[in-house]
Order: structure tokens, then C-alpha cells, then sequence
């Protein structure tokens, strides 16, 4: 196994499956020569031709619109959004009609289709270029929604995502693109849709967490151990389906839970999770559901002070978790 | 390519058709073909018209009509059915397009009263709202001018697919104002895909007029924009709106897209919910009822030759007795089970 | 004071308040000489005339935007959408831009607009005329949320959003619009944004509502109140700012909570209050947190029985408070 | 109205102003204007590739250059300042644009540097990006196309406030795609209002050229579908772009909407962090460089006379003085305080 960044994971999973099945194509702003603005789709003109990588204009609703039309005759899109803040124009096409489409034909059409989202803030892209988007997706049923952390993760899932015959939005943190690397096999693998990971297993306290802060929360547990508290951490991986099972088992064991995400804290994914566990494992808590989240601003300021204030880091999370375990 | 047809309605209502002197059977039609289309534009109407009465009687909850708009409806389904290779994203005020491309009657009851077998959603939407993959047809919803990109989207499918579909999209007045009809139309020319965007313009969305929506007078004018052709054609004239659309077709298949622009009538109120007179100068509607889609081609081919009064007649009989059976069968049969809420959220 | 029923308090609010503030205006399809298409504009475009009720072309990304920037103006726009399911194309503007604008130009520019959105089911809508889209706005900073249930509570609060220097979204459900009437008091008066409504005092369980469902929490207290069981209904009629003290305080006495809401249950605005509660009021907590709210299907179907199987009602509502009762 | 004017650059690199012979003071202009806003003009350009290179040094996060484009951005701005009422919406590239409205150079390296006193947003936006209201300048966001309904909607209730300000509002030939600008540019049609669109054409959007952008040569000529008027003129010459703004607002004011394509050439990459070799061809940009504007400026005021080449390198010399000072300024100051992250979330 070849050790890889989360963006070369992605690479990885759009090439290889797209030589694996005619049908898959992917369009989007600057995707051709230009790669991609992540480079995402790096080479891929070259390989595969303007006609299965397609440079459209700047129209965020055509993007996914078209992508739409073509799933009904059966193609594979993979339609990326250069940024996760520009997905809003494409909305109408995104949640108020791909995510329909399958329950209004009654099952007739099904909608085949990847909804790549480079999302996320750490990276002094102030309230623009930082967006976390994931729960209007999250609430939106119809649509499965996936947000890995790591390589490996990143590539099993979007080969799941592109074989899925459901729109997949599939949002990959900016911030781990690079930063992140990891074993990634050499030979072809995927990772269900709907299964969390459990990263680290621990005892006392259970964290959830997904994409970015996940990692944040690794390094907050083993603070945490190195005095004494042993922390289970559990990457989601996907948010919908939510793997209730595995949140719930591990809160069971634990009696604890904290939830972490970079997302505003209100209404955000971690709201889901604490109400699920208030209801399905009630008995079996031992302190108040926590959560570490990002405040209710609309998203991290460009200023490196800002930015540094709103964002969940390890300090903030152990400083959370070391409250919690002490209840 | 089509040539530049006029279009306007005449101011004193009189049929644009009666200019047209000694009506020959147009080229590529047989004489069966348009008694088949009239017996099925016959059949929406009285279809339309039932679904009205129902409304006020609360079987049907809601109905958009298309009266008035049958002209260029089945024209353009008729010129798409001789091709043989195309595919249709209409609208919602599509009705008779939707029926005449090979419903049953029983089926259209079905969907207006939200049954179980209404072929389009199997209930779960508005009428005739979904697909009817058998007769190739997609509307997924009524959200004005959602259908546009999608038309687009498969048009491009099918051309990486290796396919030579055309596809038809439909669309009204209103709709030229979405910023996702011109991102259709923008993307559709670059790509010069083998799309006819057909623009249903009855001069009013809802209470709106056309000059609340655009300075323009003609819609079709907007294709240059893009650096495709744009036509104006006569939509209360199915012959008309046929020979355009087969023009079009032939068009698109080899050079990409083209704007028809059909002028028509909304002879009801905007949905069975709307009461039009709020808005509508008075008089208008019955002037334009004058030009009857329906009744025009009736007399056209009268004059042609090719119907007598009697088989007119009859045809309006039988239509009025499937309506009658159908309103029936649909009546006295099941909606969805309440089991079936949580079906196909998700694919397998 | 007359009963009134819920559109003619919101037509009167408008009325008074374009009457008392010549900033105010209205924009909108439809909403000129047919008084929008449930006539809450009625009659207006003869008394203000068409310059400031103004029939809008059929654009709703238009639509918010030229409001949002007419409100960079001075202006008090009231941009109205026709029907919530048509909210969509004009989400870059109101999530994407207008929340963003205080906070974005560090307090120099103020964004006194109000929303006003039809929205929800119950009225044979189907997937396109019933949806319910107050998570979305819910979990937006910068946007205040405002969902009332009656007409005194949506005359008062619809004025207090006019008079507001901030985004309102104003969500009317469709249903209520005829069918709930109420006393209105004639003369002027507004009611707080931010403020919880205790509208029936219990003491054994808080349930938690808002909108059109908050009729159905009251009938089902009836209901278990005959049998013994006194039930505390709050309205939440704010969204955002949320009055969590309200809430917090009625379950700290009852120790027992049920969310009812009509919109999707998973990540819906039931989740945070859970959440909230879990957290804050956890050692009041006698049972497990209950929901019951709309099922994860893209909002309810057109057919007579699966809509009714989508709604929270009564009944379903009087079933989870007996089971929560009996925990 | 203005009139049309060549636009294309010549394919040769060729100077469009050279074609223009004995250059004259532009009417409505003195020759302390022209002095001044070619200062304003060097002062951009200094300030901007400073940026570039603080971005590199690891200061600056993220820039959008707008070089090559300065003499669109300061002739309009020109014309708009001569005229005294007019209101701004600028898009991400306008750096010369808000540099010359009126900024210090502090204030923008405070900008660019996320420095607290940023005068946009007090550091919480991508530099130059919230509001600049002493300048009559809003620009909420760099998402493409988001401001156009937004100046339209401000021009709107400038009217119902009875006060008679032309909207200026910028933006990229990518932009033209988003279905908001269709709808914003319709509005203004529709409702006469005095908003001049203006189209800074680089012919790229990142690495997308204008031909998969759209089919049309000129932009401009999509004016026709709204019934307004659209011209293309050079937007390397800085003359050139002020007389036509000026005929512009003239129009604006009295009739409605104007669109007005200037024809600039983008000397950098996209921004900071795209790297353009990838995608443009060799010696484009070389070859654009030839007609660099502020060159240009200088060239035409030695020409007519009202500058000396001493008073030039005096201006340079100046400029750079400045840009050093501001630099060191900023660098030096603070970032806002963490505390202020709650902040105006929701005004008062
Ligand atoms: C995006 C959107 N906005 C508003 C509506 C409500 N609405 C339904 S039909 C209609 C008018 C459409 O007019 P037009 O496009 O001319 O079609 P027509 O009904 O006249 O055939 C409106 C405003 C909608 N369905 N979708
Ligand atoms: C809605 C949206 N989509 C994508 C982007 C990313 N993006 C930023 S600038 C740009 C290209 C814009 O090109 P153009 O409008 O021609 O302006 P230019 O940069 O050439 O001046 C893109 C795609 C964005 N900011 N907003
Ligand atoms: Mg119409
Ligand atoms: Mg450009």
C-alpha cells in the first residue's frame, strides 16, 4: 500500500471508474485542462476527451441540472462544485428536484449521480471559500450524503458513491486535501455507504465526529488518555444513511457522549445525533450530551485570529471531553 | 429551417388559420394521421373539461388546464411522433401533449384523483406529474422552469450515449424569466445539442402579463442571445405548430438548438384554484375562444376532406363516453396504501 | 376585538405597517392586482399603488436579490415567494448573501427585510406545494426565523419583523391560513421575536411545537388530559432566535419532552431542542426524548391516504404522549 | 447613446489606442484629472503587485490582481465620479476600482493582510470585499454574478426614494452565464431602471474561454434580448471607457439600463493560487502586456501633453514609497481581536 493525500484518494476513485464503466463522466467549472481547481480531475481531459470531461460555463443550476437530465438517460455524472459556497444557486436542481426524482416517478427514474463538494474553512477562506453545507443535505431524504476524513476512506466511499444508483453529495474538506495522508491499497476496493468507522476505541467517552475534526478529535483522545480518560472516537464517514447502530452501541458501552463538527452548532448534523441518542439510548446516559461545534456565525472570518476563534480545534475539543469525563 | 411564420393573434380574434387559403394535407402526413390526432385532441378536451367539473364536485383537487394550448401541443407531438426518435420534457399545463402521446383515459382519471395506477407517480403527485417512460415523457415537477437543464442534460446523454434523440422541452411565458432558462439555452448552444425549447406563450403567468415579465414582444427573439434560430409560430393551428416543429427537428438533429415560440390561448383561469376574471380584460377570453384549437382543426379538415360532420360528430360521442367510463373506473378505484409512504425514497 | 382568521391578520399587518412606514414595500409574483395567490396582498394595489406593490417577473433569485439590495437602500422590502417549495432558486441570495450581510460588512450594512413564505402540507399539495423548509433558515445564522400558529401571534409578529433590522423569514403555513381564526386586537401591537407562547399550562410532559402541528399538540392534550395526564403545549412561534429558556424551564418542571413538528424528523428543527435539552436540562430528564415529527420522505404525496399517513396528528400525537407518559 | 465602437484587440498585439491619432483632452475633462487618476492608476498598480508578492512571503492569503484591467475599472470610475451620483457594485477583480474610489494604501494592505481597520469588513472578508460605503461601494461576496440583482435592487429603491443615483455594476464575461445576471439584467429591463452592466471581458473564467462560455463574439449583443442597448468598447484605454460610461449614465438615467463590454486583457493568473500556464496559451499574455494600460495612460498624457516624463517617474516613485509604508504599516498592526467573533451577526 502506497501512502496518499485525501486528494489524490479522490483522483484515484474518479479515474479508476471511469475507465471501469463508460457511463461515468464529470463536469464542472475548470475541470478540463485547468484540472480542476483542486486538481481533482488532474490529466483526465488528456485521458478521457472533452466529451466525458466536460468544461461548462459558470452556472451552478445548469451543472446540476444537466447532470440530472443525463442520469435519466442513464449516464453516471459526477458534477463537481468548485466550492461547497457556490452549490446555493444550484439548489433548486440539487434539493428540490434530485432528490425527488426516484419518489416522484414512484421508482421509475433512479438518479445515478455524485455530487462532488470540496467543503470546509482552516484554510483563510473567510465567508466564502469556508462554507460547511452538509446539513441541508443531511435533511434533505432522497439524497445520501457521505464525508469522509482519510485517503483510504475518501476513496473506498466515492467508488460506492459512483456505483450508487442515488444522488451522492459527496463532500470532501478542503483542509484535508493535502494535509491528510494515508494508506490507500493499490488494488480496487469500497467502503459501504452508511457504515461509521470506529477510529479509535475507548471506554469512557464516546465522540462523533466527521471529515476534518475528526482528526482534531483523535489527537484531543489521546490527550485525554495520557490522563487517564480512554476515548472512543467515531468517524461517521456518512451521514446519510447514519449508522445509528454503531453511535448508539458505542454510547452504551461508553454512557457519554460529545459531538464534534465544524458546522454551526445550531440545527447542525451533531443536533441528529444527541436527539437520536436522548431517545434510543436514554438509559444508558451518564452526563449530558456535549457539543463541540462550530458557533452560530456565518462561518470562519477571513482574519487568521477569526478563523482560528470559530474553528474546533484538539484544545477546545479535550477541554470539552475533560468537562464532560469529570461529570 | 422554419421559415419565419406570423404569429401574432389578430387583434379582431379571427382565426389566423382562416388566412390560410385551400388547406392541403401538409407533407409527411397522411389523412389518417391527422383524424387520429383530432380524435385524440378531441379526447383531452373532453378529458380537460370533466377534470374542471370534478374540481367543483372536490374529486379532483387541483388541475391545471391546457384549452386553448392543444394546437401546439399536439402539433409538436405529432411532428415528434413522425420522427420517431424523440424525447419530451413538458409542463404542467401539458395535459392534452400527456394524453394524446397514448394515455388512456382511465389512466388520466387515475392521476387526477391521486389513485393507484395513475401511470406518472402512482399518486404521489400532482397530475400527470413524473415520467411515463413508455411513451417517453419526463416532467419531474411543476417548479417553473426546473425541466429546462434536465431537457438539456439528457440531450447530452444521448449524444455520448451515441443516440440521435431529439428532445423537446416545453415551457411558458413565465419561464423565460428563470435564470435556469437561460443557463438551459447558454449551455445548449455551446454544446449545439438537439434540443427544441418550445415556448407555450399565453401572454400571462398566472395574473402577469407578458409586459411585467419582459420588454420583448416575442419571445423567440431571445434565441440570438444564445446564437441560435428563434420562430414565432401560430400555436391555436395544429398544421402550423406540426410543420415548425418537423422543421425544427431536422434542425436540431444536425445543427443543434432552436427556439419555437407558439402563441396560444389560456382559455381557464391560471388552475382549477385561480379565477381569472380578477385579472383578464373582459372579453378577452371569449374572443379568444373564437380561434378553438380544437374546432379549427375540426373545420380544417372538413375542408380538406377528409371528416364529415357525421364522423365529427361521433368521434365527440365516443370521446364523451370514454370520459364518462373513465371518471367511473377511476372513481370507484383505490389510492396508494398508506403502506406505500415509505416506498422508493431511495433506488435499489 | 373580532376573530380574524390567520391570512387576514397577516393582510392586515402588511397593510398597517406599509401605512405607518413609507419604506415598506412588497414584491412578488402575483402580487399586484390579483393580491398574490392567497391574497394576503390584497386589495393593496389600489391603495399603494404599483410602485410599491410590485408585480415581479417570475425569477425568485431576482426576486430576493433586488429585495436584498433595495434593503441596502434603506428600504424595508417585503419580497413575498409564492409557495415555499419555489424558495429554492433563491437560496444563493437569502442563505448564501443575505444572512452573510451584517456580519460580512462587520455591522455597516443592516438587512431590514422580511421573507414571507406559504409554506407546508396538509392541503393536497403534493411533493411540490407542501414542503416544509424552515431547517434550512434554522440553521443559517444572520437569518431571524418566525413560524406562527395563530392570527394574533402572526399580525404581532409579522409587524415586529417588519419594524426589524434583520432577514426575517416569516413562515405562514398554508394550512392555517383559513382554517385557524382567532381574536385580533384592533388596535396596534406587536409581539416579540424570540418569545415562546405557553399556550395550555401542564405539568406532567412539555410538548413543543410550532405552525400548523401546534393545533394537533393542543387537541391531543385534550385528549390525555381526560385521561389523567396534564400536558404543557409550547409554541414556539420563533424559530430564531430560539427562546430555549422557555423551553428549558417547562421540561425542568414536567420532565418530560415531545417535539411535534410536520417536517422531515431527521435533522429537523426537533433535533436541536433535543439536543439543547439533553445538554442543559439533563438531570431533569424523566424520559427519553420523544419526536413526532413528518417521516423521511420527501415531503407528503399527493393521494389522499399517504399524505394523511405523512401528517403528525392528533392521533399520532396523543399515541407517543401516552407511551412517554406510561415510561 | 454611445456608439459602437471596435473592440476586439488587434490579433497582433497592436495597440488599439495607437490606431487613434493626436489625442485630445476628452470633453467634460481638465488635465488635472487626467494627472490625477493616472496617479490613482500607478497607485493600483503598485499596491497590486505588491499583494502578489506579499502572497508569496506567506502575508497575503489569497488576491485577485487586476491588472490589465485598470483602465476599465478607473474610466468608469471616472465617469461615475465626474457624474456625482452614482452608486457602485464591483466584483472581486476591481482592485484598481476600490483603490482609486478613495482607499489609503494602509487601508488596503490592512485588507489584504486581515488586519483589524480593514475598511470592508474589519477583517473578516477576503480583502476589499463587504462594504465601502464612503465610496458609495457594496460588495457583499465574490460568489459570480451574486451582486447584479442586488445593484439592480439598490437602483430600484433609489427611485422609490426619489433620488435619481446611476447603479454600476461589474463583473466578468464568465459571470454572463449564471442564470442571476439573465434575471437581474431582465428586472432592470423591464422596470426601466438606471443600472449600467458592465462586462469586464477577459475572455477567461480561471482557464474556461469565452468560447465554452458562450457561442456569441460580444457579450454586449445579448443586451438586445432584454431591449436595452449593450456596446463593446476597449477596456485597455482608459479614455475610451470613460467617455462611454459617461454617455452611459447619461442614457442610464434617462431610459434605462445600458450594457457596456470592455474588452481587457488579464495579465495574471485567476488569483494568487491558480498558476495560468497550464491553460493559456504562450505569448498571450506577453503579447497583451503590450498593451498595458497604465503604459498606455502615461503614453496618451506625454502625447497631449499634460505630463512630463519627469512628472512620470515622479508619480512612480511615489507610488512605490507609499505601497512600501503601507506595507510595513499593516504588517505591523493587529488582527482583530478574537473577541470580536460574535460580533454583528444580527444588527441592532
Ligand atoms: C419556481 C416557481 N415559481 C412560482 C411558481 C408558481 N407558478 C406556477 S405556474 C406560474 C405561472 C407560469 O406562467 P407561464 O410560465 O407563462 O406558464 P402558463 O401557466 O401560462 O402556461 C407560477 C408563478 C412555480 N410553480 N414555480
Ligand atoms: C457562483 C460561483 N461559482 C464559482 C466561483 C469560482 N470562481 C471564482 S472566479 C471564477 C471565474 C470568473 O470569471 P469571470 O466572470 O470571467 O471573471 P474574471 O475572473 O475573469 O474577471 C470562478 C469560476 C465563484 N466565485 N462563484
Ligand atoms: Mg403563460
Ligand atoms: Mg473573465
Amino acid at each position: 500500500m502506497a501512502v496518499k493525500s485525501v486528494i489524490e484518494a479522490v483522483r484515484e476513485a474518479i479515474r479508476e471508474e471511469m475507465v471501469r464503466d463508460p457511463k461515468v463522466f464529470v463536469m464542472g467549472e475548470d475541470v478540463g485542462i485547468r484540472g480542476g481547481v483542486f486538481m481533482a480531475t488532474q490529466g483526465m481531459i488528456e485521458e478521457f476527451g472533452a466529451e466525458r470531461i466536460i468544461d461548462t460555463p459558470l452556472a451552478e443550476a445548469s451543472i446540476m441540472g444537466i447532470a440530472l437530465g443525463a442520469a435519466f438517460r442513464g449516464l453516471r455524472p459526477i458534477p463537481e462544485v468548485q466550492f461547497s459556497d457556490f452549490v446555493w444557486p444550484s439548489i433548486n436542481q440539487l434539493i428540490g428536484e434530485a432528490a425527488r426524482v426516484c419518489y416522484g416517478t414512484n421508482g421509475v427514474l433512479q438518479v445515478p449521480m455524485v455530487i462532488r463538494i470540496p467543503y470546509g474553512g482552516g484554510i483563510r477562506g473567510g465567508l466564502f471559500h469556508s462554507q460547511n453545507v452538509e446539513t441541508h443535505f443531511f435533511h434533505t431524504p432522497g439524497l445520501k450524503v457521505v464525508a469522509p476524513s482519510t485517503p483510504y476512506d475518501a476513496k473506498g466511499l466515492l467508488k460506492s458513491a459512483i456505483r450508487d444508483n442515488n444522488p451522492v453529495v459527496f463532500l470532501e474538506h478542503k483542509k484535508t486535501y493535502r494535509l491528510v495522508r494515508g494508506e490507500v491499497p493499490d488494488q480496487d476496493y469500497t467502503l459501504p455507504i452508511g457504515k461509521a468507522d470506529v477510529k479509535r476505541i475507548g471506554s469512557k467517552i464516546t465522540v462523533v465526529s466527521y471529515g476534518l475534526t475528526l482528526h482534531y478529535c483523535l489527537e484531543a483522545a489521546e490527550e485525554l488518555s495520557a490522563e487517564g480518560v480512554d476515548v472512543e472516537v467515531v468517524d461517521l464517514r456518512t451521514l446519510t444513511p447514519l449508522d445509528t447502530e454503531t453511535v448508539l452501541e458505542s454510547v452504551k458501552k461508553t454512557g457519554k457522549l460529545a459531538i464534534v463538527h465544524e458546522d454551526n452548532i445550531t440545527g447542525g448534523v451533531g443536533a441528529e445525533i444527541a436527539a437520536l441518542v436522548a431517545d434510543q439510548a436514554f438509559e444508558y446516559l451518564d452526563g449530558p450530551i456535549t457539543r463541540i461545534c462550530g458557533p452560530d456565525v456565518p462561518t470562519m472570518p477571513f482574519a487568521q485570529t477569526l478563523e482560528d476563534a470559530y474553528m474546533p480545534t484538539a484544545d477546545k475539543i479535550a477541554a470539552g471531553l475533560r468537562k464532560l469525563a469529570a461529570y | 429551417m422554419p421559415k419565419k411564420r406570423t404569429a401574432r393573434p389578430q387583434a379582431n380574434g379571427a382565426s389566423a388559420t382562416a388566412a390560410r387559403s385551400k388547406p392541403q394535407l401538409p407533407k409527411g402526413l397522411k389523412a389518417a394521421d391527422l383524424v387520429d390526432y383530432y380524435t385524440r385532441m378531441v379526447q383531452a378536451r373532453s378529458l380537460d373539461e370533466r377534470i374542471w367539473a370534478l374540481n367543483r364536485q372536490g374529486k379532483v383537487p387541483i388541475a391545471a388546464s391546457s384549452q386553448g394550448h392543444e394546437a401546439a401541443q399536439l402539433g409538436s407531438l405529432l411532428a415528434a411522433e413522425k420522427d420517431g426518435n424523440c424525447f419530451l420534457f413538458p409542463y404542467y399545463r401539458d395535459l392534452a401533449l400527456k394524453v394524446a402521446a397514448g394515455l388512456t383515459p382511465v389512466q388520466v382519471m387515475m392521476s387526477f384523483m391521486g389513485k393507484a395506477g395513475d401511470p406518472y407517480s402512482n399518486g404521489r403527485q400532482f397530475p400527470l406529474q413524473g415520467a411515463d417512460l413508455p411513451h417517453k415523457i419526463i416532467q419531474i415537477s411543476n417548479v417553473v422552469a426546473a425541466g429546462l437543464t434536465q431537457a438539456v442534460g439528457y440531450a447530452l446523454a444521448c449524444r455520448m450515449s451515441g443516440d440521435d434523440t431529439v428532445v423537446l422541452v416545453y415551457f411558458g411565458d413565465g419561464a423565460t424569466s428563470q435564470g435556469e432558462t437561460h443557463e438551459a439555452m447558454n449551455f445548449a448552444a455551446v454544446q449545439k445539442l438537439p434540443v427544441i425549447f418550445i415556448c407555450e406563450n399565453n401572454r400571462y403567468a398566472i395574473s402577469t402579463p407578458q409586459s411585467s415579465q419582459m420588454v420583448l414582444e416575442e419571445v423567440a427573439s431571445r434565441a440570438a442571445a444564445y446564437g441560435f434560430p428563434g420562430f414565432t409560430v401560430d400555436g391555436m393551428d395544429m398544421i402550423h405548430c406540426y410543420e415548425a416543429t418537423r422543421e425544427a427537428i431536422t434542425h436540431a438533429r444536425s445543427q443543434g438548438p432552436v427556439l419555437l415560440e407558439m402563441m396560444v390561448e389560456r382559455f381557464m383561469s391560471h388552475t382549477t384554484d385561480d379565477d381569472d376574471r380578477r385579472y383578464r380584460p373582459e372579453g378577452e377570453v371569449e374572443r379568444a375562444r373564437e380561434r378553438d384549437p380544437v374546432i379549427t382543426l375540426g373545420q380544417t379538415l372538413l375542408e380538406i376532406g377528409i371528416l364529415t360532420q357525421k364522423k365529427v360528430d361521433a368521434i365527440a360521442t365516443e370521446a364523451l363516453r370514454l370520459t364518462d367510463e373513465a371518471t367511473d373506473i377511476a372513481d370507484a378505484s383505490s389510492p396508494p396504501a398508506e403502506s406505500t409512504l415509505h416506498d422508493s425514497v431511495y433506488g435499489p
